[in-house]
């Protein structure tokens, strides 16, 4: 596969973790085209953090409305069935544990399930706007990137260099490599993407990854 | 007893140095044009608190770009470079909170607590000078009330006296922000007669708004 | 004056309290007569604690609505401006300092401004309800109540000897014999109701009070 | 997908012992159909989250009279006699707490805080046994998350997939027990089809409701 269809597999692969009526909320970027990649009869229920159930697809030009934006400002519509609130009820939402699972990208993620996604110091300072909440709040919490990045760096590691978005909160990494389960022994490689071996992955992996064949605990 | 004044005398009441809470997210449910009218009246030195500084070009980035703000707490600036760059210069002071806990510092405050225990930033330099509590053996922060001397919101419409109804992503943080500002300034589309809001229907109660400004109708709010 | 032209003062005297748009919360008794007693042209906003601003008169005969009912649990009525809504919100109005002013009955006040309200120990344990955060929230604190027990015990005291329902928060207490300010110094009588004598007052207050023409602290 | 099921089948779900919490003030707003067949079905050994115990005569009340309720937590139960009788002789275990802080300890358990903290209560018997924290000079208490493992709720409309809508003063608790318990039962006056409700009208997303019954009209609510 080339890496345009690797990236497809990364999305539909997270795509195949949510059951019908799962909350989901999907970070911006590659989480956000889960949405067109459920499998047939899929139904999950998006949350949007600016304050909004029932995430529809993007409006049709010309019928765009600039009340109904999604959390990264395009325009997005509201289904049948969905509602919408302050952020007061949206947080209460998501750290509640109201929330089924969130996809969110990633600048490292380490072997305890530590993430760092919202700055590099001295570099980019975007903030961390809701990420801290969801990953702290959501009952899973899925990253979905690329394996490595543009750089080639390393970004599944032993630990994190980067300032943390939270600590132990990451239950699954799929990337355009592979599946890599968080587990209380470490990252254990569930799943390879197709064309790929082990060792190819784990090159690209500064973390110690355990085989797809082991028991995860 | 109508709420109802002017936008140049609304905005009149804002003093430099004054801290402002302003609704919205990235632009949608932000009170553009009392925003506008602030720059215009190149009010200074403001302790800015919004979940973000808009886009870049858009009137809550003019805020920035003018340089009316001192001090910005906020959860996200990456859509508005320039809160970046007067950041790195040090021309601006930037304290960035997680959204959740934003909210609830807030909702703190306008609702008399006297702070709120989350396990949001738990392991993160969030953390950094804050009490923590731990309870059966989680740990929590203890997130302090934050509130204003003037909010600036949107809304979608409102009676004379003062009770405000949002629509669909533009309620965000303007209610919230409604309950803990000691002057409420609320931008609003359609002003209507009292009586004419269902009481279920109002999501921001009156009392908690101090003057309404009607919003001028130069942009069509599509509403397919 | 009789008793019950006594009575009629103190609910009249309370009302005078008040200037048009206070946001005011009456308990139940002799507090909700001030609603009815307020001065001509006064107009205030009255909340009640189950849910909603815009408390109006009781409705007709034939117009009441199982949904609209005070917190007392009586028939009530929402005026036009009104807005409903939930628990959280009323307390958050309530203890967030956006009432200007409550008016409640009381067991016991004491010189300090502690209140005792809500509870005989071994006798009657109704429980608090909204009055622990009304009067700790409320930025007035006006007590209506008539100024001697039933049984001709003292009520103004030296001292609460009733578990408390706040420490310190009283500012006010009307009773049918005068009007009492909580001051630093104490208890100072401000009026005394028509037809008494200051040391009528001071037999039946445990406390000492001052006298009217001290000024107060 | 429809939420919708019986009376019989939603109430089977509560079983002996657990923990409930029951929308309404004073009969007003509560599930009066609900606890008429948690009484039938005879659960017992309940604890129940409450702000009162009704008015002895009401579907509330009877939860007490017919000592389904071994543990309560309410904020008033002068309306029900009963409920003080059983607590003077030990019957019942009750404990008292304010009103506002009630309301807040729920909200803290369905937004995932640790607690709140609240000036109410401070020199009074409801400080007993709990963590009293200081900032800047003003005293606190830290009042801790409540949930349960059932909330029985009073709706004026549902969508079939869960959304609600309260009315007027029958909304009180519902909405925040609405997101502190594990099952969420809510009965409902009208339901409508999915869509028929406006985004902006929902008061309880569907998210937090496991379950609607549809409210027998045996007694008529006049709208006037």
């Amino acid at each position: 596969m080339d890496k345009e269809a690797r990236m497809e597999w990364l999305v539909k692969r997270v795509a195949q973790e949510f059951k019908t009526g799962d909350v989901v909320n999907l970070g911006i970027g590659i989480p956000t085209k889960v949405a067109n990649a459920l499998p047939d009869g899929i139904k999950i229920i998006l949350q949007s953090e600016n304050g909004y159930l029932g995430v529809g697809p993007a409006p049709e030009a010309g019928r765009e409305d600039s009340d109904t934006v999604n959390a990264g400002g395009q325009y997005a519509t509201i289904l049948p069935g969905g509602c919408s609130f302050d952020s007061a009820t949206s947080f209460a939402i998501i750290r509640g544990g109201h929330v089924d699972a969130t996809v969110l990208g990633a600048l490292q993620v380490d072997e305890e399930g530590n993430l760092a996604s919202w700055m590099i110091p001295g570099k980019i300072v975007p903030g961390m706007g809701g990420a801290m909440d969801l990953v702290v709040g959501a009952r899973r919490v899925i990253i979905a990137m690329e394996h490595c990045a543009k750089n080639g760096g390393l970004k599944v590691l032993k630990k994190c260099t980067l300032p943390l978005t939270a600590a132990k909160q990451v239950n699954l990494i799929v990337t355009d490599m592979g599946v890599i389960e968080v587990t209380l022994n470490g990252l254990r490689l569930k799943e390879i993407a197709p064309g790929l071996t082990f060792e190819e992955v784990q090159a690209c992996t500064e973390a110690i990854l355990i085989k797809p064949d082991k028991v995860a605990v | 007893m109508t709420k109802v004044i002017g936008l140049e005398e609304a905005i009149s009441k804002i003093k430099n140095g004054m801290t402002i809470m302003v609704g919205g997210f990235i632009g949608c449910g932000a009170p553009s044009q009392l925003l506008e009218e602030v720059c215009r009246q190149e009010v200074k030195e403001l302790t800015l608190i919004a979940n973000d500084t808009g886009i870049l070009g858009d009137a809550m980035s003019q805020l920035i770009v003018q340089h009316c703000v001192s001090k910005l707490i906020a959860t996200h600036i990456g859509t508005n470079k320039e809160t970046g760059r007067q950041m790195s210069t040090g021309e601006l002071e930037v304290k960035l909170v997680p959204q959740g806990t934003l909210v609830e510092q807030i909702r703190s405050a306008g609702a008399g607590l006297g702070g709120i225990l989350t396990p949001t930033g738990i392991g993160t330099i969030v953390e950094e000078g804050k009490q923590k509590i731990v309870l059966n053996g989680a740990e929590y922060l203890l997130e302090l009330p934050v509130r204003a001397n003037v909010a600036l919101l949107n809304a979608y419409k409102a009676d004379k006296v003062g009770n405000l109804v949002y629509r669909r992503a533009a309620r965000n943080f303007n209610p919230v922000m409604a309950m803990a500002a000691d002057l409420v300034i609320a931008q609003v589309d359609n002003i209507v007669e009292i009586g004419e809001i269902d009481p279920d229907e109002v999501m921001t109660p009156s009392i908690f708004v101090d003057y309404i400004v009607q919003k001028q109708s130069q942009e069509v709010t599509d509403l397919g």
